[in-house]
């Protein structure tokens, strides 16, 4: 697991996407738990508007690097059999999925706690950043707390 | 002579300010003074959060930046 | 969300079905973290032989009351916009999938804690069994810990 | 008359020794008569766990029988 994966897409995540990539792991008998996490783009209410879509825009290398030292710490400290994680460039309108990770261990604690602590990194450690279109046109840097 | 730049690129809010493309600057030896260059040179910056990657590491505190060292002025994230 | 929804599915649960799920949920655009966990058989290999599939059964009208009643004690404790819950009955086979639980909600914490509580509550106190069918066709009754 | 009667099921594991459908038993009036009962008809029972559901409702300790019940003889439960 060391080679480097791409993770970035371009637009938001098909539905269908993640029925195939859950489809991928039935050979993997291993497997006991699948834990998925999916952001999905919310309609929100600004004083200045609602949000239409978001336009992700990301420092790709420094992204993939810090990716993918997330994901070496989470199998250092997990017994993981997989981990995928894709997440949105470009626009992604309101419903749509801009982030996707898809974490399968034999056993369920493993994929819960290993999904959420990766999530939780990759929000507060990875370099992209969201910008809010609203209905009106106007714009707002989205910011992650 | 290419060793004594440095190249800023900018992400997130900072674009607004500094503009989407990367531009080129004489070397500076540390982050605490290209800081105050950037002050200078983007005033705007100065209602920005941002921190700076030196070569895509995260440079927190002073650092020094080495010749041909690729600078980020990076926001807060918000990806997810 | 007082109404009595039905959870069991006869066979696999198809991962195509995830993904249709998921996109179901495009117009719901005040969630803003799907977080889903899916049960797959292991090919376990115990000291009588490695696991071929499960049978599923259940005690169907008290289990379907025990998951609404799961269903409403967590709707009562997270801001949940949305939640699915199906089990398989009758043959699965190693790899694939017998249960799926599915949670929405505005933000991520809501959905992964509300996930992990379900998923474990749903094992612990819902009456079903499995019984694990190894390849030489011999069995063995499955006991959840 | 069928309100002097109780029905059992069983599930999981115990459908080995009891068989896979329901049968019908004179009514007994709470679950620890039952136990005894079911030990004395099926010994074979003795070896495998359970809990008993009385019409549908988990029955921890000993609990009165209504008659016409439905007892479920349910093993641990594996679902998931």
């Amino acid at each position: 697991m060391s080679e480097m994966k791409k993770i970035f897409k371009q637009g938001p995540i098909d539905p269908a996407f993640v029925g195939e990539s859950i489809a991928k792991h039935q050979s993997k008998t291993a497997i006991g738990a699948h834990a998925i996490f999916l952001g999905q783009v919310r309609a929100d209410v600004k004083e200045q508007g609602q949000v239409a879509w978001i336009d992700y825009t990301a420092y790709e290398e420094m992204a993939e690097k810090k990716v993918h030292e997330i994901r070496e710490a989470a199998f250092d400290t997990w017994p993981l059999t997989c981990m995928h994680i894709y997440h949105s460039l470009g626009a992604v309108k309101a419903g749509e999925i801009s982030f996707f990770v898809f974490v399968s261990s034999p056993h369920r604690d493993a994929a819960f706690e290993a999904l959420r602590h990766i999530v939780d990194r990759i929000k507060a450690e990875v370099p992209i950043w969201g910008r809010e279109v609203l209905d009106d046109g106007r714009e707002v840097w989205k910011e992650n707390q | 002579m290419e060793t004594t730049t440095i190249t800023i690129i900018a992400f997130g809010m900072a674009t607004r300010i500094f503009g989407d493309s990367s531009i080129s600057m004489s070397h500076v030896n540390d982050t605490d003074t290209l800081r105050n260059v950037l002050n200078e040179r983007f005033p705007a910056l100065v209602e920005v959060p941002f921190v700076l990657a030196v070569n895509q590491e995260l440079s927190l505190g002073n650092q020094p930046i080495p010749p041909g060292a690729e600078i980020a002025i990076m926001p807060p994230y918000s990806g997810g």
